[in-house]
């Protein structure tokens, strides 16, 4: 058997890992979602697990948890993911699952007035033990409505945590931690890295939720990654680097509490930063970065703080616009190259 | 059903205090020109009343806008709530939500709630986290006329229908929502028919009647935890104010249509009632009226004599381990 | 209800088309190894072809993301269809909303909607503008089993109920959402019994049954031509495949029940109904399907023939007015 | 009779009279929300109009216009702001209120993925002359889910446009646009400033949307005002004057377009800005505004632009809480001291 520390796991196999152990773990924790089994009721005909989730991010966890904590809902986000919230602040332990972000719009008021908001208002008089899993990212042909990534829309409200894992490794580690954590978290899973391998340890482990990390270093310019973008980011530095432009890489790692301190350290080394966010861009955390870092970092910069973004539309269904519409690393690059004026 | 003559004091206890509790809160309110909105429940108190006698501690409580109510019948300890409303760190949430947010996790009160519908898939959340540990627990969801149009709503009932949960969903009918009649925003009678689209019992009760109430709530409460699933309660009621401090409704409704609510006053009622049906003497009711009375007038001294909120509450309570510098790093406080 | 040879006729052409067009494009985008989901409405054919034969251009028209037999019946044009999922410039909508958005105003036809639910309410806004302007205009909303479930559908039938707008919800209840069966998410056999809860009548129709479609979506569109509000019309049918191409039903259902539901295919059986009862001959319906095979034939050709859309399109039809470069200001095309 | 551009108008009136007049000269135009007329259904009962809107800003609209045009609806947010929107797509012109931006989250889909995206997915195939209005702001005690700002949530979305007028003048030149407009519109009403009288013509008028104003000329920096901070920034430059500190006030105006052209002008002038938003800081205008005129106007700042927002939290009750919580002249001017390096 292969050594703990070099196990190679996709993104996804590291997401179904991290709800696995943490159930086997603590019995208080409830998942709920559409189809995150699939064929509910039907056990008695022999059918179970039917799809395991749309992505099959939850396979076979019906199967060891069985029907009550694993619990097939029907359309109705606001009620369930409500409910979920209702039972965190009862007392157990809840992971809802919103098929894509792009539907947050039917339960937001849930979001925003009750899993952000309950703690503040009622004094503290109130544990949220609640993660949210969902999933963003275009590039798979789904159009305007089953593509964007609107993190930034979270990251707005107080109340609310957000992780945006870049691979495997990061994925099981943030998502523990949010299953371990008594605020509301929301996972964003990212469509397109769900059969990136990396290595993940065995064991249950937690990555802290606000931190972000180098995942390259460099002196002449931070490039910040967010979710997939991270990878997009470390294409974009190996293309620089074959110039001799030595990019360092930031991996942003949650989207709400940012790290910002972490952020302006590289900067003030590097002296020049291009965030690179797949998210729309007006109030984007791309933004937010650069305005925060843009502030506490003003002396260090040597050049404007750029952005690399999708443009301000929705996302359109032919390839060629969609991948037009996708940060790339040759837009990453090209940024770069424009911010050092060559 | 019967009630023993213990369950029958506390309930009329209930009542006067609710009422009583509102009023002075309105004067208060007034007096000291908070702002804010102050949602009185003067006239609909035997709802919560007759619901939350079958409750404990250990049940839980979802509810609205108009919800002072619900907190007292629930237990939520009266000065706190006074305190609350008055803006003091002494309030069950430290002055930080006021009246529309009151809140009291150790009584299974899991809040009032400002946005129309929205704490009823909190209660169907509660009652899984029940069925979950096994526990004989119930949820109770109150919500008013005008939250049945509310998306969110129909949903949870159909969710707590399908999973079996012991869910109460008490529809305060009180035939308005802010000025609009119930009967231009909906187009059935008895709201309690809509109980059929989620094959769950649906039953019309008198809101006026404590009585009624209680032998209805006590019906469907123990369904629930008899694990039969949940039940809407349609309770027909009557706000006597306006919806808030700056309404008059009389531009909306009659003098009549008022009168002929008014003539059926739950508490006037009670006490008749028992006398008559000699349940309770009348010095005993005495007594108890005087009793609110004194603790509605030791809510406010206790309010009084509290400090408002510290300042460095603005930043707690938001997340357990956010360093609170975070939250304001661009807020130049 | 009486119908006519040509509308007979028009019929059986809807249905072949819809069919042959889904099984078609199916192909097309696999071949092509184009991405994005498409979702086959393969054995549902006689729902949309059933109610839009009482249908012209004025009247509307809301879809989902099951929506291309929706559109077909509404009289979009089938080469632009193609060209759109195929991702061409000559598309219905450019090749930017793909299968999932087909879209044509031109017919009353306000979209398909790739968020479940989500299309509703915009059948009911249609609905009150043809009643502003005074017209005999209807809207019909299609919605799924699995729909029926989300807060915003329980709202909009209790707007149109209220207004007596001339809106005809039609719920295609084809026993699943994705590999959740309709049993399970909803506690009561027949959906069209929410219908209560509005005061509107709520018919159950066998979806397999075009004649059945047809009669019962008359006399409701009759009703909302007339003035007399809205209807719930249940129509059971059965998707052939799978949610989407991924999805293997054999997982979630039996093929005794699949086969039970195939061998009353709308479109054999029109077939045989049609010739036993001297509606329409053998000859007349092989001229009209040799004629849909070609119609599709063509679409595939002219998609084939049509350019990919231009790249400037990615900044076009955000605004009307807002100058495209703004926004592309920190994208860094 | 008073001179028409002399003409006081409070805030309330003048958007009572931009609906009047619109509603006049444009037949298809209805109206629909929540009491905005009050005891619907009871006309012929004597009662009619009984609220005239929340904070009456529809008063008198019913008697002229009618049930058809001004419709009272039940308390089902998604659909009949979904169906204005539906509406608006079939030909009509419609105005929906939202009671207060805090509710947005029941019916958020129909904004995010029809109003937002129905143009583009449908490739230019549809017009959606829709305007909502709402209400913002803290200052009423109403507590934490009714006194949010939230337009960032809105600035975010393409598709939608967003007005945030802070005095009687704007706010009937915008809705006059908003409503005359074919893209869909927000306009965000501030509770506060209903009483504040300025001069309105009596004839209609549109101001453009997308571009902020100048409102107080100044040359050692640049304050930005959104909504009421206009009315703070104004304030607070009165104060830094009486120390010789020339502040430029820059009136937003427009949370989507946002006219960065206008605001960098102003910065390339004073070398300095400060951003004063309400609204939660996270991904906010404030922080948008910041980090893209930090960018193209990067080499005119002598100092970091800073910002003065709301904290990340929710709005707190307490009086004394709710008064730290909303930024002032105060903060504002202290801040421009900071900066300044007094
Ligand atoms: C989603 C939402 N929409 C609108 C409001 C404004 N509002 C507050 S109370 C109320 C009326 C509620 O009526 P009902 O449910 O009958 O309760 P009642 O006030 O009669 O107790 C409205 C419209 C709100 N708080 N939330
Ligand atoms: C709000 C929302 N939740 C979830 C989904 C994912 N989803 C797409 S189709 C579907 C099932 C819909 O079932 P039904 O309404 O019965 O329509 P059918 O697919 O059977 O035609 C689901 C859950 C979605 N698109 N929108
Ligand atoms: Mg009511
Ligand atoms: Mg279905």
């Amino acid at each position: 058997m292969t050594q703990t520390a070099e196990r190679l796991l996709s993104y996804r196999d590291a997401i179904n890992e991290a709800l696995r152990q943490e159930m086997e773990r603590n019995p208080d924790i409830v998942l709920l979602g559409e189809d995150i089994a699939g064929a509910a009721g039907r056990r008695d005909q022999g059918f179970v697990d039917a799809w395991g989730g749309p992505f099959r991010t939850t396979q076979n966890l019906i199967q060891q948890f069985g029907e009550d904590r694993v619990r097939d809902t029907p359309i109705s986000e606001a009620a369930f993911i409500g409910a979920a919230i209702g039972a965190a602040a009862a007392g157990m332990r809840t992971v809802a699952e919103l098929m894509y972000m792009d539907f947050v719009g039917v339960c937001f008021d849930q979001l925003l007035n009750n899993a952000a908001k309950m703690r503040y208002m009622y004094g503290g008089n109130v544990q949220l033990p609640f993660t949210m899993l969902t999933r963003i990212g275009a590039g798979v042909g789904s159009a305007a409505q089953h593509s964007e990534s609107l993190y930034a829309l979270m990251a707005h409200i107080p109340g609310l945590k957000g992780v945006v894992p870049s691979d495997a490794y990061t994925a099981k580690g943030l998502l523990t931690a949010a299953m371990r954590s008594n605020d509301p978290v929301i996972v964003f899973e990212h469509k397109l890295l769900y059969g990136l391998q990396s290595h993940v340890p065995e064991e249950p482990y937690e990555l802290e939720i606000g931190k972000a990390r180098t995942v390259r270093e460099g002196s002449d310019v931070t490039l910040v990654g967010i979710s997939r973008m991270t990878q997009v980011c470390l294409e974009a530095a190996d293309a620089l680097a074959a110039e001799g432009i030595d990019a360092e890489v930031v991996d942003l790692l949650s989207v709400f509490p940012i790290d910002y301190d972490h952020i302006a350290d590289s900067v003030r080394k590097t002296h020049r930063m291009v965030v690179v966010d797949e998210d729309t861009p007006t109030c984007s955390v791309a933004a937010d970065i650069a305005a925060t870092v843009g502030e506490e970092a003003f002396d260090y910069l040597d050049a404007p703080i750029m952005r690399v973004q999708a443009p301000h539309t929705p996302v359109p269904y032919a390839r060629n616009l969609e991948l037009a519409y996708i940060p790339d690393a040759t837009r990453v690059a090209n940024t770069v190259r424009q911010q050092l004026g060559a | 059903m019967e009630i023993t003559q213990e369950a029958l004091r506390k309930m009329f206890a209930t009542m006067v205090t609710i009422r009583n509790f509102e009023l002075r809160a309105f004067t208060e309110v007034g007096q000291r020109s908070l702002r804010g909105a102050l949602h009185l429940s003067v006239g609909q108190e035997a709802v919560p009343t007759g619901v939350c006698a079958h409750l404990t501690d250990a049940d839980y409580l979802a509810s609205t806008h108009r919800g002072h109510g619900h907190c007292i019948a629930k237990g939520v300890d009266v000065r706190g709530m006074m305190a609350e409303i008055l803006q003091r760190a002494t309030g069950t949430n430290k002055g930080k939500g006021g009246s529309m947010h009151i809140a009291d996790m150790t009584k299974g009160m899991l809040g009032a709630n400002g946005v129309v519908g929205s704490s009823v898939p909190l209660a169907v959340g509660a009652a899984m986290a029940a069925r979950q540990r096994g526990s004989d627990q119930v949820a109770v969801a109150f919500f008013g006329d005008g939250a049945i149009n509310q998306g969110v709503v129909h949903e949870s009932m159909n969710l707590a229908a399908i999973w079996k949960l012991p869910v109460i969903f008490v529809c305060e009918n009180n035939q308005y929502a802010e000025s609009t009649p119930v009967e231009y925003a909906t187009p059935i009678p008895d709201l309690a028919e809509r109980a059929r689209g989620y094959n769950i019992p649906g039953v019309v009760v008198d809101g006026m009647d404590v009585f009624a109430v209680y032998d209805a709530a006590g019906a469907a409460i123990g369904r629930a935890r008899a694990g039969l699933g949940p039940t809407l309660l349609e309770c027909k009621t009557y706000r006597y104010y306006g919806h808030a401090a700056f309404d008059n409704p009389k531009n909306y409704r009659t003098t009549e249509e008022e009168d002929a609510w008014k003539a059926r006053d739950v508490i006037a009622g009670f006490r008749e009632r028992a006398v008559a049906e000699g349940l309770l003497d009348a010095a005993e009711l005495d007594a108890l009226e005087a009793e609110a009375a004194q603790l509605i007038e030791d809510s406010v001294r206790f309010a009084d004599e509290s400090p408002e909120p510290d300042l460095s509450e603005l930043l707690t309570d938001v997340y357990l381990d956010t360093p609170t510098n975070a939250l304001a790093r661009t807020a130049h406080l």
